[in-house]
């Protein structure tokens, strides 16, 4: 009922909300994460996204495991992309869908949450002025990350 | 023994590998490992406590590692 | 920024996507309503919506606006559908975009619980046996409404 | 002076019609067309205070009308 994985390629929002829609399920939603132009006030023109691959996808798939214990009779679809990302491209979707609004609501933030804090990967920032560096969440507010 | 130790993002810049293989007293846990990679060169910048996983799952720097175990050191994860 | 208003065709939640997607915003959220197959245990096979218009699109563009000044500085297109749809079809749907994830998901739950609780759409529920009737949200169990 | 008013799903079914015209004297209000439809045939059906519009936006009951003012009687929405 719920999958989780990588990928290098584009992602296809709309075949995640395929994935999760069902006859008896009366809410989707659906999460996107983009790269954003600028990040503490650093113009951004990219990001490059790596990954713990084996663990990232046992970790994704821990939550959305996770997720459908507390808020039973959700199905879930999450897929993060990995690789150099330009700015508004999608490194990370996650469709929840439900019989009910607030289950599929909780359950997505449950996981965009989740996934934040606890999957491994990583991102390095590639500024307008040619310089990159490693994005570290915890070196600043919280409020800073999308 | 031998284990496989991971290295990722800035942690693997800092040590200049992002794969290597260390061979480790039996009975020695994934703290022992940190020791390790922090007395190379460049791994000083690893903080000494990192999180760190065993075997693609979290885990505590006092688990016990078996021979072909693969320990990873974890740097702030951005994901997202 | 933020736009409202009703249609009598398919919903195009892609294109409510593309509408509040920019290049500083690193989060949108999608929220879609769908005609489910039962409800309350009844088999459901469609549902005629009906609005009062004029007011209909006038309180979904004060709810968009209120959630623009409760969550500073997100986009949100929100689109209703009216006349006959079938079970799996799209009633709603809802498009937020912010540069942090958290406003882009409460603006969206925030406009979803409003035009539930206020915007002046009738449905009328077409049963497998023949039968039909309008819904009454507050004649029934608040968790029944999807 | 004379008011349109709108009915909507089941108040509309009930009085068999989903608009009207009423005469009103000058300085009535919404409370007063609600009171005069439910005098109407199958205007029973409606409670006593239903929610009310007066030109396109939530009203009290109390609100004055003026002549060519559009009320609604508004049964509970269910959107979404």
């Amino acid at each position: 009922m719920s999958t989780a994985r990588l990928t290098t390629q584009p992602i296809d929002s709309t075949s995640l909300i395929r994935e999760v829609a069902a006859d008896d399920r009366g809410a989707i939603v659906l999460f996107l994460g983009t790269v954003r132009n600028s990040n503490e006030g650093r113009p951004v023109n990219g990001i490059d996204y790596s990954a713990y691959d084996a663990m990232a996808v046992a970790e994704m798939q821990r939550i959305v495991s996770e997720a459908g214990s507390r808020f039973s009779g959700v199905a879930i679809a999450l897929e993060h992309r990995v690789g150099t990302l330009s700015v508004g491209e999608t490194s990370v979707a996650i469709a929840c869908s439900h019989p009910h609004r607030a289950a599929a609501l909780e359950a997505n933030r449950y996981v965009i949450e989740e996934l934040k804090r606890r999957v491994p990967i990583w991102k390095r920032e590639h500024y307008l002025d040619g310089t990159s560096e490693w994005v570290d969440p915890l070196r600043r507010p919280a409020e800073a990350a999308p | 023994m031998t284990v496989r130790v991971l290295l990722f993002a800035s942690y693997a810049d800092a040590v200049g590998q992002n794969e290597l293989t260390l061979e480790l007293d039996d009975g020695s846990v994934v703290g022992d490992v940190v020791s390790r990679v922090r007395e190379m060169a460049g791994g000083r910048a690893l903080p000494p406590a990192p999180l760190l996983a065993l075997n693609a799952a979290y885990s505590t720097s006092a688990a016990v590692v078996r021979a072909g175990d693969e320990v990873a050191i974890i740097p702030p994860v951005a994901g997202g």
